[in-house]
């Protein structure tokens, strides 16, 4: 295996586990990490293509960075909502927040 | 007849170039393929004997320090002044029972000590602790540094949660918002010294810190306004990160028994113990590096001593200085921890950096230029600093007092 | 090369599988630090070594703080979770599955990417003259973004306490 | 007998809900709306801040206190039942051990209600020595109190050891002058059991001479300190109504505003000739509590120069009065004097025989220690702990 295919089945593999992460757990938090998980899966293909990919790929590097400040300002965001969504529900399972109106 | 010939730079002179020289005989017999591995290894034997042996007198130190402040003579009994004492500590916290509480989490129970220490000891690294004496050189190695300390807390959280103590709980969450609190001004009050230096290597740094102004007046950022006020909000964030007094509140004694240490024994107390003093050797070393010039001598004349005993001696006065705050200050109270944080540091650094960039964008100003670059430097320092001063400590002051009528 | 990245990749994926898989909420948020961490590791063997400490301090130093703030702060018990009910677990299981069989097929033995030689790293001033030039723009958005994050968090997770202009 | 739980008895909640009349009482701290758990602690009897063996039940949300219950009785030992079946000489040296600190004082207390019940009348130069031994003793209680107060506020041992140095001091000259440094039972019905030598007065009267400049060097290291003033200012609240309703008495009651002294109100002893001032707080809050007690040891200082310059001759003791098998007319009395911490007082009832019939003692640390629920509530538990150390207890005297 050459090591763009490598990062690229570690990249669809962590993608994977975060969607398990999503889909099976209830719990919010776990659900965030699992997106965060997936946006990591996304950086690594950048950061695979940027090095193994077909040259000219300072913006794969780049584009890394960014993604990584969002996901910081996502994290920020996502617990910040699920803090209230608990002081509302007393709940952090995403099967209870399935109402608008709080 | 030979005369004694100065040699021609500091860099040439025998003591400074004798830790190299060592390490060149140690390892110019081996295969090439070997010896960049077997340097860095001897180089990380360095390093765990110098700061373990640090650590353990920093201990003694401390003890004594603390004593001697308090009107009494300290530990004075092991050996000579005491100076086996911590030799003789080790023996007992090797030898005690390590008692695990049964309801506590047994792996984050065990993980967190060791975990803490290998983080301490990882930042170690990238100091260069004298001239060419530096460990691993990485390009990015100040982003390495704050990387490598960024979990520390998160040991802390562990112990503190792993323990299944209240106080052990409450200890882990004010670790958390301490350590949110207090990354976001240490990291920020670095930036000008980056943005200044141009670069994020800790030997680039120390270069850029070189000279003299005027032939007496060292290149050192803290000897500029604007890298006063960072090294100022450093190491206040420092004491905050490395959870010493007056910001020990993860283990306030007086209000959590211990925090996350209440159910800690024998060798993984002694591990904490030992994270604590390693973080804060490291974090000064940084301070050192980024703010003191380094390994720089203070004045050209004094060049002749080794750049490592500079480094050494900057590094025993700063942790001199934690201990002596150490002795006087009260604790603060969470909520005040974090809003000094969020309400005074972080703001004082972001106007800091501002000043950074103007600093580095006037580099070229001289002659009474240069003096209008110091004024308006010092006030971009002092006004702020006075601002917010005054917003915080609203509402307290000092307070006159009346007698009864008789 | 090939051997560190996939001694590396096992380090990285193995906590993340079993972040998902573990019961204790605790356990499962130091897990995936775990993981970040070993894909800091990664990163760093791929020779982006400004991308590997950026990950490492955000996600160790931030993304995971927040997140165990959030477990202590909504602490539901000492150990959380009860099983989700098990259909939902199974189907979403299942379309897990399919769906890394499926990506892990597409990306592996009908790609026809070619593996280049691996390009030089950019050195670290470079980084800097894009971050400072090209991307300028985007770094303005990139701190705007956070900011604007920083003060939605305060206002969501700010209690609504009545107003008694108790210090804060 | 264990003393009940202070919540559950009659005498806190009559108190409570006179407060809420008047809507004195801190409101409880409502939760944040739809927040974590609360989480119980348990705040002792082991903690090191609990100044002895004393619980706090709190009730904590996130770190603020949302309910307290003090839980004390650890240390009881049926003081006043074994009063009331001892001799009153007897009772002397137990009174010692009420407020450990403060031996001089708890004596005085108790023979002042011996001598009324009894018509004892006092030597001259007795009145003075115990003037001289309550003002070192209240210097000694307050250098502890203010010692602590900081090791509460995370000071670690600094001002503690500053203090102890000072307390060392006094307590080696109770030493020379009763053979004991703390149980010194010294005062007998009518006058002292020892007479201070010269040397004594000349080594009390160094002491006094330095303990301005320990109070100088104290205050500089800590009373304009920014994190003190941080730490203490505002942080539990004592409104002069509540201190007043629940029976404060003591520096905690002037640091609320309210110049209530009785070495001024009742003029016991020979105080009245004594010049020396009274000084009151204003927002009764923890840094009140403690500067008050800073300023009181200034005068404490004044009153000590002038006992000891106007000293007078004479006997300590009148060998008449009697001590053994003293037996009062049936009647009842109540001696109180202004100790370090408060009113403590003295209830004997004789019936004409050898023992008191009933013997009670108002307790100061007790009964300003039933406010705690109302100055936590709403503060965190850095806070509470303060806030216990500027009420300034003795749990020897609250379980007694």
């Amino acid at each position: 295996m050459s090591p763009l295919h490598l990062c690229l089945a570690l990249s669809a593999a962590l993608f994977c586990t975060g969607l398990v992460a999503v889909l099976i757990r209830g719990n919010a938090i776990l659900v965030l990490l699992g997106v965060e998980l997936m946006l990591n899966a996304a950086n690594l293909n950048f950061l695979a293509f940027w090095r193994f990919g077909p040259g000219g790929g300072e913006a794969g590097l780049v584009f890394v960075l960014f993604s990584i400040a969002v996901a910081a300002a996502e994290a920020a965001v996502g617990m910040a909502l699920v803090i209230a969504v608990h002081r509302h529900l007393r709940s952090i399972r995403i099967a209870d927040a399935n109402r608008l109106k709080g | 007849m030979i005369l004694a010939v100065a040699p021609a730079s500091p860099a040439d002179a025998w003591l400074e170039r004798a830790p190299l020289l060592l390490r060149d005989a140690l390892t110019g017999w081996l295969p090439d393929a070997l010896r960049p591995w077997v340097s860095a290894l001897l180089s990380i034997a360095v390093i765990l004997g110098v700061f373990g042996l640090l650590f353990a007198y920093m201990t003694l130190a401390e003890r004594k320090l603390l004593g001697r402040m308090q009107n009494r003579p300290g530990p004075n009994r092991t050996g000579p002044f005491g100076l086996l004492q911590p030799f003789a500590d080790a023996i007992k916290a090797l030898t005690k029972e390590d008692i695990v509480p049964r309801a506590a989490d047994r792996v984050l129970h065990f993980l967190a000590p060791v975990v803490l220490v290998a983080l301490s000891l990882l930042g170690l690294a990238v100091i260069p602790f004298g001239r060419n004496l530096v460990a691993v050189e990485l390009e990015a190695a100040v982003l390495y540094f704050f990387a490598a300390g960024a979990a520390t807390e998160l040991s802390i959280f562990m112990a503190g949660w792993a323990s299944r103590n209240k106080y052990s709980l409450l200890a882990a969450m004010r670790a958390l918002a301490q350590l949110i609190s207090y990354e976001v001004p240490l990291l920020l009050s670095v930036v000008p010294v980056v943005v200044v230096a141009g670069s994020l290597s800790t030997t680039g740094i120390v270069a850029a810190q070189g000279g003299w102004a005027a032939g007496i007046w060292p290149h050192w950022h803290a000897l500029t306004p604007w890298g006063f006020s960072a090294f100022a909000v450093f190491m206040i964030a420092a004491l905050a990160e490395s959870n010493r007094s007056p910001f020990d509140l993860p283990e306030a004694e007086s209000e959590l028994i211990a925090g996350h240490l209440t159910e800690y024994s024998g060798f993984k107390y002694a591990l904490f113990f030992m994270a604590e003093y390693l973080g804060m050797a490291a974090l000064s070393a940084m301070a050192v590096t980024l703010f003191l010039g380094g390994w720089q001598a203070p004045l050209g004349l004094l060049e002749f001593v080794p750049s490592y005993a500079w480094f050494g001696v900057k590094l025993l006065l700063l942790l001199l200085g934690f201990i002596w705050i150490r002795a006087t200050f009260p604790r603060l109270r969470i909520d005040q921890l974090t809003r000094l944080s969020w309400k005074f540091l972080v703001p004082l650094a972001l106007v800091n950096l501002l000043n950074g960039g103007f600093w580095a964008a006037t580099a070229d100003w001289s002659g009474p230029a240069a003096a209008v670059r110091w004024l308006v430097s010092a006030l971009l320092v002092v006004v702020p600093f006075v601002a917010l001063a005054r917003s915080l400590a609203a509402g307290y002051g000092p307070r006159t007092y009346r007698y009864a009528p008789s | 090369m090939t051997t560190l990245l996939a001694v590396l990749a096992l380090i990285c994926l193995a906590p993340a599988v079993a972040a998902v898989l573990v019961r204790n909420l605790i356990h499962s948020a130091l897990l995936f630090v775990l993981a970040w961490l070993g894909l800091a590791a990664f990163y760093l063997a791929l020779g982006a070594e400004f991308v590997a400490f950026a990950q490492a301090l955000v996600y160790v130093g931030g993304v995971s703080m927040v997140a165990l703030f959030a477990v202590l702060l909504t602490r539901p018990g000492r150990t959380d979770l009860l099983p989700p009910p098990s259909a939902a677990r199974a189907v979403g299981g299942l379309a897990a599955v399919s769906l890394v069989a499926s990506m892990l097929a597409s990306s592996l033995f009908w790609s026809r990417l070619p593996s280049m030689e691996p390009t030089a790293p950019i050195p670290l001033r470079r980084l800097g003259e894009l971050l400072a030039g090209p991307y300028l723009v985007a770094v303005l958005l990139v701190g705007l973004i956070l900011t604007v994050a920083l003060i939605g968090g305060l206002l969501l997770a700010a209690p609504r306490r009545p107003a008694e202009g108790a210090d804060a | 007998m264990m003393l009940p739980d202070p919540a559950a008895t009659g005498l806190a909640r009559v108190r409570k809900i006179e407060g809420d009349a008047l809507g004195l009482r801190t409101p409880a701290f409502a939760p944040t709306e739809g927040a974590g758990d609360l989480l119980e602690v348990s705040l002792g009897p082991h903690h090191p801040s609990t100044h002895g063996v004393f619980r706090m039940d709190v009730v904590l949300d996130g770190e603020r206190i949302v309910r307290l219950k003090p839980v004390f009785g650890y240390l009881h030992r049926n003081h006043e039942k074994l009063g009331e079946a001892t001799s009153y000489l007897g009772s002397m040296p137990y009174t010692d051990r009420l407020d450990y600190l403060n031996s001089m004082t708890n004596n005085w207390a108790y023979a002042l209600a011996v001598e009324k019940l009894a018509g004892i009348p006092v030597t001259e130069r007795a009145e003075y020595v115990r003037v001289v031994l309550a003002e070192l003793s209240r210097l000694l209680n307050h250098t502890c109190l203010a010692g602590f107060l900081m090791q509460d506020c995370g000071c670690s041992g600094t001002p503690l050891m500053y203090a102890f140095r000072e307390r060392e001091k006094i307590l080696d000259l109770f030493e020379s002058l009763s053979g004991s440094r703390m149980m010194c039972n010294v005062q007998r019905f009518g006058g002292c059991r020892v007479d201070p030598s010269a040397e004594w007065l000349a080594a009390t009267r160094r002491l006094v001479d330095g303990y301005g400049a320990f109070l100088d060097e104290f205050e500089a290291l800590l009373s304009g300190n920014e994190i003190v003033m941080a730490r203490t200012q505002g942080v539990g609240r004592l409104p002069a109504a509540l201190a007043v309703n629940a029976g404060i008495t003591g520096p905690m009651l002037r640091a609320s505003g309210v110049g209530h002294d009785l070495r001024k109100v009742d003029g016991y002893g020979v105080y009245p000739r004594f010049n020396f001032r009274v000084p009151i707080g204003r927002d009764g809050d923890v840094y009140d509590r403690y500067m008050v007690r800073m300023l009181e040891m200034r005068e404490s200082i004044a009153i000590l120069d002038q006992a000891l310059r106007d000293l007078p001759g004479g006997p300590i003791l009148d060998p008449k009065a009697k001590q053994r098998g003293l037996r009062p007319k049936a009647g009842e009395a109540y001696g109180r004097i202004e100790g370090p911490k408060g009113e403590i007082g003295f209830f004997l009832v004789s019936d004409g025989t050898g023992n008191p019939t009933r013997y009670r003692v108002r307790a100061p640390s007790f009964v300003n220690l039933t406010v705690l629920e109302d100055l936590c509530l709403g503060h965190t538990v850095a806070d509470a702990v303060i806030i216990l150390g500027s009420i300034d207890i003795v749990l020897g005297e609250v379980d007694r």
